[in-house]
């Protein structure tokens, strides 16, 4: 696929990082809490690109990993106290170990019954909160990471400072999913998910690859949803919808799935879309009921147009028409 | 003239809504946006408020935490309204007022249409107002309103498996009531493959007079298995689960509701006597043709006339703060449709605080026993139920703001 | 004692919808080894369908049969204008066991938006064709009335006609020839293409049946964002799944299992576990069986 | 002259795997088709039951124009293909792997008959027939697959490297067996082989591919005796 | 018979499918630096035989000797840790990966670095040394100039060639090849003739084949299984002309 020269990986990250803090400085609230919903499916997505584009699983209920995630951070905040800092580490740790569970039974579990089992676990886990008082039942637990440090200036709004924290865990996040797919972990799922007896003659074991990704996937999936917690300072059984494994999936494909490359691409669409499908639909939209539905109508439009036309995400489909131009001449 | 309040112009004041218009939870509320537009345009006819056309935002936050944030974002930064208007929802407006934070930036959050206690915490909750009787209260009166009418008698309940279920449930425990069965639904799973259990249950419990106290949905697939079940206790209906239209509508047969006990704080939609229910339905039906009024609709337009009174009183150049100050201090005294005083001051952040209770007639619509009105008040605390003597002002000319 | 019974037929009349459901997505799997996430859509819409026929002449028996030629052609179009273009440029690769599913979840999004502009928001209502009343057995009422008796019986009918169908003709192997592998399915004279769309329509039909069923069965009102059909959704789909996908009397049992299962736990263990039951039910088949109840191991050869 | 291939030019996106193919069959012969690996012989069977596009020229079966017509179609008209390496259906059975070769005749008396027939010929797959194709062996994987295009009753059959992964003894068999059908039934075969000595001399012509195009087509006997051919393709 | 203590060796091996006896008391012996031969009809069990050695079927008897060690049966995994390679029948590339790619995957099993140094990316040395390995295994079978094709766009005796660097880049002591010419034209096969020859001087190697003239110009030594039974071993010369093999297997011609 396409090797990987990590250092130069980070200076690029950096940069990035530098570029943000720029814009961050430069845009309205609105396009900060953007901004902030980006970072969050920036870190969903790759967990996702992990699992289903390179370990081959698919998964429908990447939502509830999300929810353990959020869960974990509020209850270690507000029951055990535990520094802010740490709630993002906590999230990771517990999720990642919910994902290795998890990944035990997936590893036995084909395409489709991987599929189905990951979707009752989307639609199950939300209902768990009410079943245990802990988790505050339907207005769900308070997630305060508190206001920005001082030290930052008077107009330093919260949301910038949600925003450096998610934008921040998003770029290491990615950078070090970025490294393991690219290498010898990335290079074996690849393998299994293309013949699984050969890998195994190889020496690969491909029950704990197929774990070992979960856990990875998970631990990742973890911190989304303690930043998507942080960003609406709750956590409630509504914030996890089945909707929102749907999106993650959607967005992965919108990036393409077999390259990290496109991640911030399928992020932003999903933040932006909803957004100026509203604009469309209140310009050409007639009656109440148009208006309502168009954007949903759009959404889903355009999601079957990208696997039409660009089954492998832009990224993919830019380079298949380079090689293709190359060809040609 | 000095400088305008953001969301206000020289000829329009901007209100902001989130609330779900698609998915699964936009059931009957999505018609509460049509119903505030409907009244505001009536307003905006007979010349607004103080020249001003009040103008109705709003964005569909299919009931997700995040949407609805990102959505109120929107409405403050770029839609620039003046204030929130019954944004709906316990848990997206806990998300909303810790997140947004509506209270620091001394944004009004009028009406939220949730009948969670907390909201009407001012100290947590500065700018926000609650107008909804809260769960609790209605549990506590219908314990008093049980004790006093069906003492003795064996009790069922079915509720709500999450926050509005637990509310009710400890209303109740104040008002001293034990239900021989209990029968709770998780939110999202009343339908065909629940609601028999629930109605062999509370057979099978003996319950004699069951409580609905779920939301629509619940009580239409209750009594319709009840139906085909011939099970008919005396039945209780909740104000959240009660709305006489959409039951009828659901296709329940009018005679299950027959004798049924139903409350409300405002008058039952069906009963075209009420003045209000009278106007507003003509109102309604002229804005959105072939849409029934039901709930929904009526608190919908009654939380509009609200707002335009409180908009009246914070004078000729309304700002978000004299138009909070506004509400404090004449609140109490806006007419309304409700049959159950207000209750807003420098003090309390509390709308309606009671019922009234009646009785379903042979066509299923909800009258008050013998023709007046039993209305019960009281608080989401501790506080005693007590009979009240309110009795509503009549309703402003034209209904619109005096 | 009568609870339990009453129990049992709850979960016999909501299983065999789901069998519906399930056999709807199986046919789809069977023929091109996708799974149908828009089937639930698909069922609304056809369900619209059927409303209009009623409120006309009012005469659910023949809403019934249009409904399903709606649901028929429209699963065929689909086929036609989206599967087939699409299978063919994302058979390999990653994608090529996401697309399907994606493109599905997009196809359900568009049904219910186009079943919104078309009929609003708002409950319509269709009034079940026989009583919902249930027989009394002296003072007690069972969980079972003509309606209900109706349902089974339809189901029965279809799920026997079907299995006829696929045992007396080759379209069953003719099916699952052209999923397996298509082209040597063409080396053998079948027409493949028709084949799936075949498939496709079938399970539209059934769709429409299952709609139909489940709206005489409940309080009779539907709309776009049905609860109802939010669950067919999911029961439909993790029915198929405990059923193995591939045989229409995996789909069949496992739907009755899981109805009954269900119903006894919300009677007997607590309604608030509504949405944990399927996943436990789910992880406890699979765990036994991972390949489904009916399902066949994937015989691995060097 | 029953199959006739004219001009014939085939593209892989950009590999050209056939250029200006000529040659012809008359019906009731067998043609053997040799040449190395990649030469193009599976693209020339495979373009022929139209899996894949021809970009110019033109081939014909008796009247049936084969280039312009469906796969399934030309299956209905007697022409079946045996496709390279093992084509079976690994999940269905032995049995269902049969009979979807006859499965579009719809007539399940005559189909058994058949099945019979060839089952004589193949009495493995007599003892196996409930077995999962996927869990036979390469051989009898290949033998299945020769049997499923001979349910379908064809007057062509184009037969990709049959002898692939069969013990001696069984390429010696089927070879034969290719023989008898074709002077007994007066079936029209051609026949790609690796195993070019084998199949040459059971041919009554052949054509040799080369990078594509075709380089010798003459009768078996001749091309056996060329010596071109032999130090090319049968190794000595 | 070999004068050397055999590197691998199997007793008293069985194993039914169902009803089908696929394998019946099956030995073999494989001496250090030997190419042995197993041939027989189809379905005698070859293959089999193969995947009992690989763990991917558990016999219903038999024994296992590595080394002279005993050794349980392996499960497929383990495999390169003992020091056995094998290639697939069908080939069994990694389609979607490139060339060097797939043979790095082979080459895994000398990978120092975890997953820690992964994600930080400290491992460029490693994968380095992995990347130089699979270069040398392509580099002996000829096909380095391969390196960067996807594995899927090869023809189908450079896959074959793929396959086997694949299987050496893990530095095996037994090399098992099922039908490694088969598919191939006389000059390919000419070519992993002597490619097996000369791999016999590093290891020991174990092929299934159909084609006798590969066969008999590479085994010292052959066993002969019909129906999943031993029918005859031993030097190559003697096997080929005994009468039942003839009989069972070689037919008349060759
Ligand atoms: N699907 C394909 N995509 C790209 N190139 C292909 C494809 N199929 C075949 N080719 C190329 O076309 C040429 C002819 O291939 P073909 O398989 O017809 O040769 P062949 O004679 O059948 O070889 P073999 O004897 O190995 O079967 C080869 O160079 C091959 O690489
Ligand atoms: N899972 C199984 N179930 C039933 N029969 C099986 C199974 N696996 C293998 N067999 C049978 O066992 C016998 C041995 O198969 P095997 O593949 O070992 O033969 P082989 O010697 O490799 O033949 P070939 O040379 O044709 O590849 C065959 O008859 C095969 O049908
Ligand atoms: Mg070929
Ligand atoms: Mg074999």
């Amino acid at each position: 696929m396409h090797k990987v020269k990590s250092s130069s990986h980070l200076r690029t990250f950096i940069f990035i990082g530098f570029i943000l803090f720029l814009i961050s400085n430069r845009v309205d609230e609105l396009r900060v809490y953007q901004g902030i919903q980006v970072a969050v499916y920036v870190v969903g997505i790759s967990s996702l690109i992990l699992l289903t584009g390179y370990s081959g699983q698919v998964s429908l209920g990447h939502g509830a990993l999300l929810a353990i995630g959020g869960y974990s951070a509020a209850v270690a905040k507000n029951i055990y106290q535990i520094p802010t800092p740490l709630t993002f580490v906590v999230a990771v740790l517990i999720t990642a170990f919910a994902g290795a569970i998890l990944g035990i039974a997936a590893a036995r579990l084909s395409g489709p019954y991987l599929a189905g089992t990951t979707l009752t676990l989307a639609i199950a886990i939300p209902s768990i909160a009410n079943q245990f008082k802990v988790f505050g039942g339907e207005q769900g637990l308070l997630f305060d990471v508190g206001f920005p440090p001082l030290s930052l200036g008077e107009d330093f709004t919260q949301y910038k400072w949600f925003f450096w924290i998610a934008a921040a865990c998003a770029l290491i996040s990615t950078w070090f999913v970025k490294n393991i797919l690219g290498s010898r972990y990335g290079r074996t799922w690849r393998a299994i998910r293309s013949n699984d007896v050969a890998a195994e003659l190889s020496g690969i074991s491909i029950a704990r690859s197929k774990i070992l990704a979960f856990t990875i996937s998970a631990g990742v999936a973890g911190l989304a949803g303690a930043l998507l917690a942080m960003s609406i300072s709750t956590v409630s059984p509504s914030a996890f919808p089945l909707a929102l494994s749907f999106s993650l999936l959607t967005g992965a494909v919108l990036s393409g799935l077999s390259t990290l490359s496109g991640v911030i691409i399928g992020s932003v669409i999903l933040v932006a879309i909803p957004e100026l499908a509203d604009v469309v639909a209140h310009r050409i939209g007639s009656s109440e009921a148009v208006v309502t539905n168009l954007p949903g109508f759009m959404v889903s439009a355009l999601l079957i147009l990208t696997i039409l036309l660009a089954p492998n995400g832009p990224v993919e489909q830019m380079r298949a028409h380079k090689a293709h131009k190359a060809h040609k001449t | 003239a000095q400088a305008r309040e953001v969301g206000v112009s020289a000829t329009e004041i901007k209100f902001g809504m989130t609330v779900p218009m698609t998915g699964s939870a936009s059931l009957g509320y999505n018609k509460i946006p049509g119903a505030v537009k409907a009244y505001f345009d009536y307003l905006n006819e007979n010349g607004g408020v103080n020249g001003r056309n009040l103008k109705l935002v709003v964005k569909d936050d299919r009931y997700v935490p995040m949407e609805a944030i990102s959505k109120t974002l929107e409405l403050i930064l770029k839609d620039k309204v003046m204030a929130l208007l019954a944004p709906l929802g316990t848990s997206n407006n806990i998300a909303i007022a810790s997140s947004v934070n509506p209270g620091r930036r001394g944004i009004p959050v009028l009406f939220v249409n949730t009948g969670f206690s907390g909201f009407a915490n001012q100290k947590k909750y500065p700018t926000t107002y609650a107008i909804l009787p809260s769960y609790i209260m209605e549990a506590k009166i219908m314990g008093a309103y049980i004790k006093e009418n069906f003492a003795g008698k064996k009790l069922g309940l079915l509720y709500q498996d999450d926050d509005f279920g637990s509310d009710a449930l400890a209303g109740f425990k104040q008002a001293g009531i034990e239900f021989a069965v209990k029968v709770p639904y998780a939110s999202g799973s009343q339908g065909t493959a629940t609601a028999p259990g629930w109605i062999t249950k509370l057979q099978a419990g003996g319950a004699e007079v069951v409580v609905l106290f779920g939301v629509t949905t619940a009580s239409i697939f209750a009594l319709s298995v009840a139906a085909a079940l011939k099970f008919a206790p005396q039945w209780i209906l909740g104000s959240v689960g009660g709305d006489a239209t959409t039951i009828k509508l659901a296709g329940v047969p009018a005679g299950i509701l027959f004798n049924a006990v139903g409350s409300s704080f405002a008058p039952a939609t069906t009963d075209t006597t009420d003045e209000y229910v009278k106007l507003f339905s003509e109102i309604y039906a002229k804005a959105v043709p072939g849409s029934a009024f039901d709930n929904n609709v009526m608190v919908g337009m009654n939380t509009a006339f609200i707002t335009a009174q409180a908009v009246k009183a914070a004078g000729a150049n309304p700002t978000r703060k004299s138009l909070m100050a506004a509400i404090n201090a004449k609140g109490a005294n806006f007419a309304s449709a409700g049959l159950v005083p207000l209750n807003f001051s420098s003090t309390s952040r509390v709308g309606y605080n009671g019922f009234w209770f009646g009785k379903y007639s042979s066509a299923g619509d909800l009258k008050p026993v013998d023709g007046k009105y039993v209305v019960y008040t009281t608080d989401s605390g501790a506080g005693a139920v007590v009979k009240s003597t309110y009795k509503r002002p009549a309703m402003p000319a034209k209904g619109l703001p005096n | 004692m009568f609870q339990f019974i009453n129990t049992i037929l709850i979960g016999i009349t909501t299983g065999s919808i789901y069998s519906l459901m399930a056999i709807a997505i199986v046919l789809i799997w069977r023929s091109t080894r996708v799974i149908n996430f828009a089937q639930a859509g698909l069922a609304l819409f056809s369900t619209y369908i059927g409303y209009e026929v009623v409120s006309r002449i009012d005469s659910f028996w023949i809403a019934l049969p249009v409904a399903m030629l709606g649901g028929a052609l429209i699963s065929a179009v689909i086929e036609l204008a989206l599967m087939r273009p699409l299978l063919r440029h994302t058979n390999s690769g990653p994608i090529a066991a996401v697309a399907p599913i994606i493109a599905t979840l997009g196809l359900l999004g568009i049904v219910r938006a186009i079943t919104a502009f078309i009929w609003g928001g708002q409950d319509v209502v269709i009034k079940a064709p026989l009583s919902n009343i249930g027989f009394s057995i002296g003072e007690q009422t069972l969980v079972f009335s003509p309606m209900k008796a109706a349902i089974i019986i339809s189901v029965l009918i279809l799920v026997i006609a079907l299995t006829l169908v696929f045992q007396k003709t080759n379209l069953g192997l003719s099916l699952r020839a052209s999923a397996f592998s298509p082209e040597i399915a063409r080396l053998s004279g079948i027409r493949v293409d028709l084949i799936r769309t075949l498939g496709w329509s079938l399970s539209g039909a059934v769709g429409a049946v299952a709609g139909l069923l489940q709206v005489a069965n409940s309080s009779g009102s539907i709309s776009p964002d049905s609860v109802d059909f939010a669950v067919l959704l999911a029961a439909g789909f993790i029915t198929a799944v405990i059923g193995g996908l591939d045989s229409l009397v995996g789909a069949v049992i496992s739907g009755l299992i899981y109805g009954i299962i269900l119903s006894f736990v919300l009677v007997y263990v607590s309604s608030g576990l509504y949405f944990i039951t399927p996943l436990v039910i789910l992880i406890v088949i699979l765990i036994l069986r991972p390949q489904g109840i009916f399902g066949m191991k994937a015989s691995r050869r060097a | 002259m029953s199959l006739q291939v004219l001009d014939l030019s085939v593209d892989h996106g950009a590999i050209r795997a056939l250029r200006g193919v000529s040659f012809s069959v008359e019906s009731g012969q067998l043609a053997a088709v040799i040449g190395a690996n990649g030469a193009g012989k599976t693209t020339l069977l495979r373009t022929l039951s139209a899996l894949n596009k021809a970009s110019q020229g033109s081939a014909s079966w008796k009247d049936t124009n084969l280039l312009h017509s469906k796969t399934e179609q030309l299956v209905r008209r007697g022409i079946s293909h045996v496709s390279e390496g093992k084509a079976v259906i690994p999940e269905l059975s032995v049995l269902e792997n049969l009979d979807l070769g006859a499965i579009w005749r719809g007539n399940k008396s005559e189909s058994k008959k058949t099945r019979d027939e060839i089952i004589q010929i193949f009495p493995r797959l007599g003892e196996r027939l409930s077995q999962r194709a996927g869990t036979l062996s390469g051989g009898e994987r290949q033998m299945l697959a020769i049997g499923r295009s001979l349910m379908s009753k064809p007057e062509l059959l184009l037969l990709d490297e049959p002898s692939l992964g069969l013990a001696p003894l069984v390429v010696e068999q089927i070879f034969q067996t290719i023989r008898d059908l074709t002077t007994s039934m007066g079936l029209t075969v051609v026949l790609v082989e690796q195993n070019a000595m084998g199949a040459l001399k059971i041919a009554d012509v052949g054509v040799v591919l080369n990078l594509g195009k075709v380089v010798a087509h003459d009768s078996a006997k001749v091309l056996i005796n060329d010596p071109a051919v032999r130090a090319a393709y049968l190794g000595y | 018979m070999s004068t050397n203590s055999p590197i691998l060796q199997v007793r008293g091996v069985s194993i039914s499918f169902g009803g089908l006896c696929a394998l019946n008391d099956v030995y073999l012996e494989l001496g250090k630096n030997e190419v042995v031969g197993l041939i027989g009809p189809n379905g005698a069990g070859k293959t089999t035989l193969f995947n009992v050695l690989c763990g991917l079927i558990r016999p219903d008897s038999g024994s296992l000797e590595i080394d002279g060690k005993k050794h349980n049966w392996p499960n497929t995994d383990e495999l390169v840790g003992l020091g056995i390679a094998r290639t697939l029948q069908g080939v069994g590339l990694f389609g979607d990966l490139t060339v060097l790619e797939n043979v790095m995957i082979g080459a895994q099993r000398f990978a120092k670095s975890g997953l820690i140094s992964a994600a930080f990316g400290r491992n460029n040395k490693d994968e380095k040394a992995l990347r130089e390995k699979s270069r040398a295994a392509l580099e002996r079978v000829y096909a380095l100039g391969l390196a960067h094709r996807r594995a899927d766009t090869l023809s189908y005796p450079d896959t074959k060639r793929v396959a086997i660097a694949r299987a050496l880049v893990s530095e095996p002591k037994i090399l098992m090849l099922d039908e490694p010419a088969g598919g191939l034209a006389e000059q390919d096969i000419e070519w992993m003739n002597s490619l097996i020859r000369n791999l016999s001087a590093q290891m020991s190697v174990l092929l299934v084949e159909h084609h006798m003239d590969v066969v008999m110009s590479v085994c010292s030594k052959l066993y002969v299984l019909n129906f999943g039974e031993v029918i005859a071993s031993g030097g190559a010369e003697k096997v080929r002309r005994d009468p039942a093999v003839m009989a069972a297997y070689l037919g008349t011609s060759v």
